[in-house]
């Protein structure tokens, strides 16, 4: 009735183990708790969850992948405290114990919190960016964020019922074969991976379909700004190399579900097969993540030293010149299994090849503020952060693609550091700085800028901190992964690592504190102009936060950078002679209930209870034949009520500061660039 | 695409069945991303075909005239399921329902002798537990054939809507891009005799 | 929606010499195959070439793909996904026979 | 690289110092996005040292492949490594002897060894030594190692491998020449001998395997190890032949 599932799965085994599943479970009932108190569950549903309004979808993903990155977090602050107390002692966890801390870090980091970022960032800006009302397809769209939700609570419900994989992020066979790893912990990985991979791809496809078929008339492709390139280039990737993962997994399970011999030891199996698939997928997916990144950098870069970006085409010749690479460079991932000399060979140099774009983009970032007016809001401060610091990563990254440097590095700290260097930096600053710099676009508001640089100098300190010694020890040898050691010359460093890692927690801790601040003194930061920023592209020429339609009139586009062009024009925040009837797609709970039973789904299959796996599966199919045959999903807002939203939104404009509207042809005093130039 | 209910006839040119529709579109993206699923399973068994673990390989298993009896069966179904398209182009109702029932027998029955042709191997001890080549080629024609079973449950939802909804754009735009999943499948079909059973069983 | 360009409109005829031209193309490489008609490399390539060309066939006649009517982007993808999947088949065939040398 | 990283970390300060907004000093050219001289440069000057460095990568790829032996006038000592859950057996086939957890060899002269496993994929690294590569069950790779000085290192599996994975370690000895025959000596002398009996119980997971010495060791235990996992198949079965061979020749 219920498979393999006893009581026996909950983690009574150690204490540290119960302290986890304790704080989730507690977690969860305290949310439930507080929203029950506010009597919230009706808005919660009828607004956010059944919502397909992109900028929800949008910043439910944000919310998602902030409250992932606590517990990805957590791994990583465990694991450091282990390592620097562990010489020649257990330290205080056991290996066991470990072995699912540093495996559920990586794989929450990567699917569960940069994935969700990124999907968030995405869907917040990008309809907005090109002048469209929402998605191709909202429905869709729905669907993959509850996907990507079912996967992120598959891995928290591992750390109350069973364990999870200790196979690391990369699961490599034969170790996670059944043979190896017989326990639940693996299937927990491939189902949360195959089931929010599903959604991933969705969303690729649905971003794909967005971008070339939703831009405003007259955005032409050389005409997009370079957030909306970057999207498109990622999630071409998206849709091109998450099959790779899905196969790597789903052929895993065959082997450890139906006893088939793809990656086994013995029986014809083939275990670098996995590597090879799971690295078509893996390399791309670093550049699906980090692209999305150079996108917000290059808005921050022109928006804050109030210039043109410089180099567009080379910037976007850049960008897709990256894509088509990442899929010919996956072999650098397993030089070391022992390829001959001509296979690394080529395969390193096609990785060194990579540095040439990434390295003429920072140039154009460079020369991007050279002869600019900076201004250092927060999201510039993360920006610079990040020019500064990623390019030592790059660096590491070249040496790596050296086959003969690859052979002493690989497996060691200096790789864990050299990741961590691309993608802390690079990635995750990359979404914070956006993060920063669109709040106010999401909500209405502005972030305080005081905790937001506490944040940015405490993440950056701590960043160095935590990295620069591992790549010592991978100097010294240290593999990756060690849950004890035997050399004393390893300790000093590791401790420093370790306070690297609280300082980090400091600067989470104040982006807390930020949000709280904020959300409390919200009347002081009011963004009534919608373009808190000066911004130069569509997504500040609507009202912030955006109506439900996101623009009463599609915009027409002639220029790269839309919005600037149409405030030096004079033509910004012009009023249309008359509004039109709007239809938008309804709210649906199709999403939320295919998520829900695909995380059932998931979780039956790992526990082996069949009948509950097959009924699920039964729900899913129907929950899709009914949305997909629903021909009549869309309201209509009327001229009337779109005249009255729009009527509100120019009382506020009237009260904006630093905004010119074109009928009283008056500069505000306080104005600063606007107006004044040309 | 808002409006819901004006009927294919009197739509005229302006059916949804020439891709440049934003479904359409996002269709043929899924497919590609499909189409890069079935190219790893191929790599793989391309990968894997040697590792018989002492098992039976191909020569032993494949038989070549159920392999072509299986082609023609999907070959026909896909010139019967255009045939659906054009009597949907000619806004002929009835028409379209019988062309989708006969590819839907076509494809029945090719489902049908690919379930035998599974049986028979795993009952003579040539299941996917065999071996490495086994277990790449069951994965791969398998999924093939799970691929076909779906394109079977969707014209038989198809069918429903034809005869409840009529001929509707939206109903058009879904039968448009069944057409292209069930021609598709044929392409990988052509790969998979290509690769796995005329190689399979042609002489060393 | 832009209707400017004619619609690429199915007949029956598109289908039938469609077929036609398929089955041809099957019957040839099956015909070698079971006849015995060429040695095993000579053999495989004669396969390889008559599903490229069955492949064409099916993307003119029955998925109507042409340079004239089909949209520019769903060509590039279908274009994009051929060289993606030449790279990952290639490529992996060359890695992992590669491998196998080195390691048996 | 420095010429691009130190450049680049240099601009992104000083750029941001100089042109900061309330420098009223500085040129401020708000329309300035493109110049045709810098474009040329900022692709040329990553694309030159990429070439450089490609260049260089392709030739020492190939120089300082690990399979490639290491010329030298003295003989070359063979070792079979075998990884295990979690030790390292080492074979040594001209000796004839078998050492868990201790590699020994004659400093100055190269090394050969292969290497497969028992269990999951491991990597064998010698930090200090040499490069590491993978060990995996059903295959046979191989290093070349040579260590000019004689010197004590700690070698390691450095892939993952569960429980026992980070005590999984051994002494890397480079000796002299009679030091390293007088090892052999006391290996020999060591009641026990590596027969299959013996290594069905050694290959049972154990952590922290002490140092054992075996005066001997089954023949073909090698070769046997890769066909446990690998019996069948063209190309396995070619190469474990292989692999025999090359195991009998060596014996004494």
């Amino acid at each position: 009735m219920l498979g393999r599932l006893t009581i026996d799965a909950l983690p009574f085994y150690s204490w540290v183990a119960m302290g986890g599943a304790a704080v989730t479970v507690l977690g969860a009932l305290a949310v439930m708790a507080v929203i029950t108190w506010l009597g919230a569950w009706r808005y919660l549903w009828r607004e956010w969850l059944t919502s397909v309004d992109h900028k929800r979808i949008g910043i439910m993903y944000i919310v998602l992948a902030l409250v992932m990155l606590l517990r990805g977090f957590v791994d990583a602050i465990m694991m450091r405290a282990q390592q620097a107390v562990a010489l020649n002692s257990q330290g205080y966890l056991p290996a066991d114990h470990f072995d699912q801390i540093f495996s559920s870090h990586g794989t929450i980091m990567i699917f569960f919190v940069a994935m969700p970022f990124m999907s968030g960032l995405m869907n917040l800006i990008i309809p907005l960016q090109i002048g469209a009302r929402d998605v191709s397809f909202p429905y869709m769209n729905s669907l993959s964020l509850w996907l990507n939700a079912a996967g992120a609570a598959l891995v928290l419900v591992s750390l109350v019922i069973g364990k999870f994989s200790t196979a690391g992020w990369s699961a490599y066979p034969p170790y996670s074969g059944i043979e190896y790893s017989p326990g639940v912990g693996v299937d927990y990985w491939s189902f949360a991976v195959l089931i929010s991979g599903v959604g991933s791809t969705m969303t690729g496809i649905n971003f794909i379909a967005t971008i070339f078929k939703k831009r405003a008339p007259g955005m032409t492709l050389m005409r997009m700004p370079l957030f909306t390139w970057t999207v498109l280039t990622s999630s071409v990737l998206v849709v091109f190399a998450f099959p790779a993962l899905t196969v790597s997994a789903a052929l895993l399970e065959m082997d450890r579900m139906l006893g088939m011999h793809f990656f086994t030891n013995a029986d014809g199996g083939n275990m670098m097969m996995f590597a090879n698939l799971f690295w078509i997928w893996g390399h791309p997916e670093v550049y699906i993540l980090i692209l999305p990144a150079f996108g917000v950098f290059s808005h921050v870069v022109t928006t804050f030293s109030g210039k043109r970006l410089f180099g567009y085409t080379s910037l976007v010749y850049a960008t897709t010149a990256i894509g088509i690479l990442s899929f010919i460079v996956w072999l650098h991932h397993f030089f070391t299994m022992g390829s001959s000399a001509n296979v690394n060979a080529f395969f390193g140099i096609m990785t060194m090849i990579i540095a040439v774009p990434t390295g003429v983009k920072v140039f154009d970032w460079l020369f991007t503020m050279y002869r600019g007016r900076i201004e250092f809001h927060s999201p510039m401060l993360w920006t610079l952060g990040f020019m500064a610091t990623f390019v030592i990563g790059g660096m590491s990254g070249v040496l790596l693609a050296l086959p003969p440097v690859d052979y002493l590095m690989h497996n060691t700290t200096f790789l864990v550091a050299h990741f961590h260097n691309m993608i802390i930096p690079g990635v995750l600053f990359g979404y914070l700085a956006g993060y920063q710099f669109w709040f106010p676009k999401a909500f209405g508001f502005r972030l305080n800028e005081q905790w937001g640089k506490r944040s940015f100098w405490c993440w950056i300190i701590g960043f160095y901190l935590a990295f620069m010694p591992l790549y010592v020890l991978g100097l010294l040898g240290m593999p990756r992964r060690m849950e004890h050691y035997t050399i004393a010359e390893w300790q000093p460093h590791l401790i420093v690592a370790a306070v690297g890692a609280c300082v980090i927690l400091l600067g989470i801790l104040c982006l807390a504190v930020q949000l709280i601040v904020s959300i409390r003194q919200r009347d002081q930061a009011r963004d009534l102009s919608g373009d808190p920023w000066l911004g130069r592209t569509l997504e500040w020429s609507t009202s912030s936060p955006p109506p439900v339609y996101n623009f009463a009139i599609i915009p027409r586009v002639d220029e790269r950078d839309a919005f600037q062009e149409m405030k030096e024009n004079g033509i910004a925040y012009e009023r249309p002679d008359k509004y039109e009837d709007i239809y938008l797609p309804k709210n649906s709970p199709v999403g939320i209930i295919v998520g829900g039973f695909a995380f059932m789904f998931g979780f039956a299959m790992v526990w082996h209870i069949w009948w509950l796996a097959i009924a699920c599966a039964l729900v899913i199919v129907m929950a899709l034949m009914v949305l997909s045959s629903e021909d009549d999903n869309e309201y209509c807002l009327t001229a009337k009520e779109v005249e009255q939203i729009e009527n509100a939104r120019y009382r506020d404009l009237a009260k904006a500061p630093r905004i010119i509207l074109p009928e009283s042809e008056e500069i505000v005093p306080g104005a600063p660039i606007q107006g004044t130039v040309r | 695409m808002n409006a819901g209910h004006s009927t294919a006839s009197e739509g005229g040119a302006s059916l949804p069945i020439d891709g440049r529709d934003e479904k359409a579109f996002g269709f043929w993206v899924y497919l590609m991303s499909d189409a890069i699923i079935f190219a790893l399973l191929f790599a793989t068994y391309i990968v894997l075909v040697e590792n018989t673990a002492g098992g039976p390989g191909g020569k032993e298993l494949f038989s070549l005239s159920r392999v072509f009896t299986e082609t023609m069966l999907l070959l026909a179904s896909s010139a019967t399921f255009g045939m659906a398209t054009v009597a949907m182009v000619s806004g002929d109702r009835s028409g379209v329902v019988r062309w989708l029932l006969v590819t839907f027998i076509l494809g029945a029955a090719f489902v049908a002798m690919e379930l035998n042709e599974f049986a028979g191997m795993i009952a003579a001890g040539a299941g996917p537990d065999r071996s490495g080549f086994l277990s790449a080629f069951f994965v791969l024609v398998g999924t093939h054939g799970l691929h076909v079973s779906a394109g079977l449950i969707g014209i038989v939802f198809m069918c429903v809507q034809v005869v409840t909804k009529g001929l509707t754009v939206p109903v058009a735009s879904r039968l448009y891009r069944l057409g292209l999943f069930w021609h598709f499948l044929d392409i990988v079909w052509i790969a998979i005799f290509s690769v796995v059973y005329l190689p399979g069983v042609l002489d060393g | 929606m832009d209707n400017t360009h004619p619609q690429h409109v199915p007949t029956r005829s598109t289908y039938a010499t469609g077929l036609v031209l398929a089955v041809i193309l099957t019957a040839i490489p099956f015909a070698i195959v079971a006849f015995g008609l060429l040695p095993r490399l000579p053999a495989l390539i004669a396969i390889a070439v008559a599903a490229i060309i069955q492949v064409s066939v099916h993307l003119r006649y029955f998925l109507h793909l042409d340079f004239k009517h089909t949209p520019h982007e769903n060509l590039a993808a279908l274009f994009f996904a051929g060289f993606l999947i030449f790279i990952m088949v290639i490529g992996s065939i060359w890695i992992m026979f590669d491998l196998h040398d080195r390691m048996m | 690289m420095l010429i691009v990283v130190v450049p680049v970390i240099v601009m992104t300060l000083w750029f941001a110092w100089r042109f900061r907004a309330s420098n009223d000093n500085a040129i401020y050219t708000p329309e300035w996005s493109y110049s045709a001289k810098l474009d040329a440069v900022i692709w040329a000057i990553p694309v030159m040292i990429v070439a450089g460095v490609g260049y260089h990568a392709w030739v020492f790829t190939h120089s300082l492949d690990p399979y490639k032996p290491i010329p030298s006038p003295e003989k070359t000592l063979e070792v079979r490594a075998i990884a295990q859950d979690w030790k390292w057996l080492f074979l040594y086939p001209q000796q004839n002897i078998a050492v868990v957890n201790e590699l020994v060899f004659p400093a100055g002269a190269p090394l050969r060894i292969e290497i497969t496993s028992d269990t999951v994929m491991n990597s064998f690294f010698i930090p200090g030594l040499g490069g590491q590569i993978y060990a995996m069950a059903g295959m046979r790779t191989e290093l070349n190692l040579l260590s000019y000085e004689p010197g004590e290192f700690l070698g390691r599996n450095v892939q993952y491998s569960g429980a026992g994975f980070s005590d999984q370690l051994f002494k890397a000895r480079a000796v002299n020449r009679e030091d390293f025959d007088a090892w052999v000596e006391k290996v020999r002398t060591s009641p026990d001998a590596l027969d299959l009996a013996t290594y069905e119980q050694l290959v049972k997971p154990s952590e922290a395997h002490p140092v054992t010495y075996y005066a001997s060791y089954a023949p073909g235990l090698f070769a046997a190890t890769i066909s446990k996992y690998n019996p069948f198949g063209t190309l396995a079965a070619n190469s474990v032949c292989r692999v025999a061979d090359l195991d009998r020749s060596y014996a004494r």
